[in-house]
């Protein structure tokens, strides 16, 4: 298992936020966190991350106690992370946003990093702007290739679907597809059929806490499921 | 803080009254002339205390305003005749004149972060200081000048008495000010200030209106001073005079005023201490560092102070007993 | 015209001067949104151990560098031990760096004692050139080139270098750094003690520029400091260097034909960027509530 | 219908992003109306340009027939539009009593007053009591309100908006972080504000209490109003529960 969670509880403030949330991601597929607004979707992977460390629980990545790192240790052990707002340095250029995850310039990254420019032309175009003036779509492509120029086994990505207009959020479908390959993904997203047309095994959060697990086929096809714990009724 | 103060009524009513009758007992010179700074600075670092502990504003140019007291009695003394009617017309003078500084200086830097109004501050006294050493025809520069008083306060046992009720009113009228609907609406604002709007309360007003008080109540800290050396020089605007006021609110403990009284006769004391002790060692000369150091570790380790910390360890006890 | 050129060039050295006390300070706030009240107390320390290292070996340069060390020592030492301890609470942060301002002021006097020490220039920079009618200094010519030579290098520190890179996306999103694998207490510090040397090194200048050195002038020199700061823009080092020309020529011009009212100029100057547009000159932002 | 308080074509923008886009609604007088809608649809966007927080790109907000557009939130206050917060907001280090009485005494008009009749203010805090009563915190009233727990203090935030005694309030997921067992007593305390014939405008997550307490819905989805009416409309809306589900390709 590429990385297991175990029973975090996570306060912001006084917040109790997270109340024991439990997965398991294993190497090479797509895990998708499901649930409702402010089920605590978010917070589970910044807690990954070390941005809100658990006051309960454990976090194994690779079979090593992560969660009292802090959260520069965590990255460099290999989990990249896409937040949802995508974290892009506005004042710096596309080009420097790259420079910036990138901590080595050997033969290697930059065989990457012409994969990655491949995978989203539009970057390449952009190379020299300024990355606040880019689109959400950019923006989003931008937050997965600083992600990705890393090789890290394990990315975070938090509803990449946000905010885009359905043709752009096809072009990230698209892409997280190719990278589903390379990499191990654990994916927060409200977009049903983005989910299913990605994920293998999906867990839906609800109240703070891990409720259901399974395979994504399975789901898809369960109606009442879906609706009771992601519809509005 | 809002809460009924922990020294009940008698011990105020026990220290009252031994400073009352000290001036009988002990009629040193110097000890009536220390014990004449303590009040006149407690009401200083009073008015400091309103502003940092009650409203939450850092101010580092707080002694702009003790100078324009000490400044316009002395000018005011120099030029006309030193009676008594003149003494209120300097008074009036001090008030007015802080209140408009307090006012214009409010208006127009309140509005910025806390940052930017403590640095703000600091150039604006800054300012004062540069402007006192360079109107010479009012000022006589940095070497400043000495002016008579009416006979009467010459007595220094009066003036210790004077001192002591100005000190008393001091804390009287700012502790009324902080307990009134308007006080209150000042440390909401402390508090959280987002809050205090959506409560529908304006809140630059109420800055404003803090700022004013406290520039007023300094300025006659800073017109007492005055009249206590019958001298005065730049140095009244001198960052030191805000710091010392920092230091004695900090000390003391933020938003008790008592705390600001206990701070002052600290420091005073341990200030008149250690430049007795230069002459023993020249390096008691430099007390400021001890206190500088004392001071950074109180904000860092001990930020309620004296009375504060007294007060939680009050309630601490009493929520147990609960 | 003798006296324009004059003012001129005396101005401009003073402007440089403040700038390497503003770059420091605009730094410090941009990345950690700290405003260091002390940065005064390390220009201070500079000018003393220059001078005095100056005075006892014979060396400028030996000086300069000390006193460089000397800002490098102080600014770790109190990014470590005051600044990340309050890290995030504004109040205490203020009250803390000013405190820190005291003592070191104070500690000044105890190593040096209480009068001023006073300095001139080496013998190479010392004298003036005279071309075609004008006269220049020598050293007010060094201390405009260093300026110039600081403000080029922290542009090329932050545009050019992975540092810098990582120091302007720390600027917009110190979370999304560390996210990024980069450790961004150690940045931190770096620029900290990078911005303390600038200004010991502004000190160290100061002492043959003056002639006198004297432990308040560290305040002094941050009130206008701060001043360059808000007029150019918190965070911006083109905006300080241009804010440190205006607030050096001003005061010099101001100082020749109505010397009284020098830094009455300066803070007008401030209170109406601050009233017509507070995010100063090259914007940054953060300045009202 | 009347509405007591009205957006027309409703739009902000931050940098290049539309975070709420054209919308044109009504809340009618004496209904509990809910805005519900995905993570990022802009719910929380909408508040803060009703009580002022933010200001409008384009678009106006009316309020019993008066612009407030441009009002500013303590104006708005002081008009009739009081609001609770998200994240906990009160003051830390005044007891609960204290923080009631402050809005009971903005409410009472007093701002400015620095000698006070002491019958007078034994009143506000007669009234404060009255309104800790309502929330079920009377008996915490000299408690400093950083020492409360997470479910007493959304209290406390409800009672200070009480105490304001404004026609219209603002919600906003007045449940939000608190455990289950805490959520049956703001249901209550709602409930009551309801028959007490104001206007409530609610976000909230919890989906079994928005369709149980509202009057009508209306769902905001990247920005827009994408539907409006009764809980029963809104779940039979198959556009709606696209949006839920993530399958909703709309025009924009």
């Amino acid at each position: 298992m590429l990385l297991k969670v175990e029973q975090i509880e996570t306060y912001i403030d006084q917040h109790h936020i997270l109340q024991g949330v439990s997965l398991e991601v294993p190497a090479g597929q797509v895990t998708v966190l499901l649930g409702r607004n402010g089920a605590g979707k978010t917070t589970t992977l910044r807690t990954i991350m070390g941005m809100t460390p658990p006051a309960k629980g454990q976090i194994i990545f690779q079979g090593e106690a992560i969660h009292q790192l802090p959260t520069h240790a965590i990255a460099q052990k290999g989990i990249g992370y896409v937040p949802e707002d995508q974290g892009i340095f506005a004042d710096l250029t596309v080009e420097e946003n790259i420079k910036v995850a990138m901590h080595k310039e050997d033969a290697e990254t930059k065989d990457r990093l012409a994969w990655i420019l491949d995978l989203f032309p539009d970057l390449k175009s952009f190379w020299e702007r300024k990355a606040g003036n880019l689109s959400g779509g950019q923006k989003q492509m931008l937050s997965l290739s600083r992600a990705l120029v890393q090789n890290n086994p394990l990315i975070l990505v938090d509803e990449p679907s946000k905010g885009l207009a359905p043709v752009v959020v096809d072009k990230v479908v698209d892409a997280l597809k190719e990278i589903k390959d390379h990499t191990t993904i654990l994916l927060v997203e409200q977009n049903f059929a983005m989910a299913s047309a990605l994920g293998d095994r999906f867990y839906i959060l609800d109240n703070g806490q891990t409720q259901l697990s399974g395979s994504m086929q399975e789901l898809a096809q369960n109606e009442e499921l879906k609706r009771k714990w992601l519809g509005i009724a | 803080m809002i809460r009924k103060l922990t020294a009940p009524p008698i011990w105020y009513g026990i220290i009252a009254a031994i400073l009352l009758i000290l001036p009988l007992v002990n009629d040193s010179r110097s000890t009536l002339i220390l014990m004449t700074q303590i009040f006149i600075f407690a009401v200083f670092a009073m008015s400091y205390d309103l502003l940092l502990g009650y409203t939450g504003i850092i101010s580092f140019g707080h002694a702009m305003f003790f100078g324009l007291g000490a400044y316009t009695v002395g000018i005011w003394m120099n030029r006309q005749d030193e009676s008594l009617f003149s003494l209120l017309m300097a008074i009036l003078v001090t008030v007015i004149l802080c209140a408009l500084l307090g006012y214009v200086l409010g208006v127009v830097t309140l509005r910025l972060k806390s940052h930017f109004y403590a640095m703000l501050t600091l150039a604006v006294a800054g300012l004062f200081q540069v402007g006192a050493e360079k109107w010479r025809s009012l000022t006589m520069g940095n070497d400043g000048f000495t002016f008579s008083i009416p006979e009467w306060l010459m007595d220094r046992q009066l003036f210790y008495y004077i001192a002591f009720f100005f000190m008393v009113g001091g804390f009287l009228l700012l502790r009324r000010f902080t307990l009134s609907p308007l006080g209150r609406i000042l440390q909401a604002i402390r508090e959280n200030e987002q809050r205090a709007e959506s409560l529908g309360y304006r809140v630059l007003h109420y800055k404003v209106i803090s700022n004013i008080v406290a520039g007023i109540v300094a300025g006659l800290a800073g017109l007492m001073y005055g009249l206590a050396l019958r001298f005065v020089n730049t140095g009244v605007f001198g960052v030191d005079i805000t710091l010392d006021g920092l230091l004695m609110t900090i000390i003391g403990g933020v938003g008790t005023l008592v705390g600001s009284i206990i701070g002052a006769a600290l420091i005073q004391i341990a200030h008149d201490w250690l430049t007795d002790l230069a002459q023993v060692h020249w390096l008691f000369e430099r007390w400021i560092i001890l206190f500088g150091i004392i001071y950074i570790l109180a904000v860092r380790f001990f930020p309620q102070g004296i009375v504060g910390s007294i007060q939680r360890l009050a309630d601490r006890w009493k929520e147990r007993k609960m | 015209m003798d006296v324009l050129f004059n003012l001129t060039l005396n101005g401009l050295a003073t402007g440089m001067l403040i700038f390497l006390l503003a770059a420091g300070l605009t730094l410090i706030f941009g990345l950690m949104h700290v405003l260091n009240f002390a940065h005064g107390g390390m220009f201070a320390w500079g000018a003393y151990t220059g001078v005095w290292v100056y005075a006892q070996t014979g060396s400028f340069t030996i000086g300069v560098i000390c006193a460089v060390i000397v800002g490098v020592i102080l600014g770790g030492l109190m990014e470590r031990w005051i600044i990340r301890p309050v890290y995030g609470n504004t109040m205490q942060q203020i009250l803390i760096t000013v405190g820190v301002m005291l003592v070191l002021s104070e500690m000044l006097k105890v190593v040096w004692g209480p009068n001023q020490l006073s300095s001139h220039p080496p013998e190479l920079l010392a004298g003036s050139w005279q071309v075609g009618g004008f006269i220049i200094i020598k050293y007010r010519l060094l201390v405009i080139l260093v300026g110039l030579l600081v403000l080029i290098g922290v542009q090329l520190l932050l545009t050019r270098t992975k540092l810098g890179l990582i120091v302007r996306a720390g600027v917009s999103d110190p979370e999304m750094v560390q996210a990024l694998g980069i450790d961004i207490r150690r940045v931190f510090m770096i620029v900290f003690m990078l911005g303390a040397a600038l200004a010991a090194l502004g000190g160290a200048l100061l002492g043959p520029y003056s002639g006198v050195i004297h432990a308040d002038m560290g305040m002094e020199f941050a009130i206008l400091a701060f001043i360059v700061v808000v007029i150019g823009g918190m965070g911006s080092i083109p905006g300080s260097a241009l804010a440190a020309v205006i607030v050096g020529l001003a005061g010099a011009f101001m100082n020749y034909y109505v010397p009284d009212l020098s830094l009455a100029v300066n803070l007008l100057l401030m209170l109406l960027v601050l009233i017509f547009r507070p995010q100063g000159l090259f914007g940054a932002k953060g300045v009202q509530q | 219908m009347e509405y007591i308080l009205e957006t027309k074509d409703l739009t902000v923008s931050f940098g290049g992003h539309v975070a709420v886009n054209g919308v044109t609604t009504g809340f009618p007088k004496n209904q509990l109306k809910s805005i519900i809608g995905p993570n990022g649809a802009g719910k929380t966007t909408f508040f803060n340009l009703l009580s002022g927080q933010l200001k409008p790109t384009k678009g106006e907000v009316w309020f019993k027939g008066i612009d407030i557009t441009h009002r500013s939130p303590d104006a708005r206050t002081r008009l009739g539009i009081g609001r609770s917060f998200q994240i906990t907001n009160v003051f830390p280090n005044l007891t609960v009593l204290e923080n009631v009485r402050l809005a009971v005494q903005s409410q009472a008009g007093i701002h400015y007053q620095l000698l006070f009749h002491f019958k007078k203010y034994r009143k506000l805090e007669e009234r404060a009591h009255q309104i800790l009563e309502k929330v079920m915190l009377d008996h915490k009233s000299d408690f400093l309100a950083k020492n409360l727990t997470h479910g007493e203090k959304r209290k406390l935030e409800i009672a200070m908006l009480l105490a304001l005694d404004s026609e219209v309030l603002l919600l906003d997921e007045p449940t939000a972080g608190m455990s289950l067992e805490e959520v049956p007593a703001i249901i209550e305390v709602i409930r009551g504000l309801k028959q007490e014939n104001r206007t409530i405008i609610l976000i909230e997550h919890k989906v079994e209490m928005v369709l149980d307490l509202s009057d009508s819905l209306m769902v905001l989805f990247n920005g827009q109003l994408l539907a409006e009416g009764s809980p029963d409309e809104i779940l039979r809306n198959e556009r709606v529960q696209e949006a839920y589900l993530g399958g909703l390709h709309d025009a924009s």
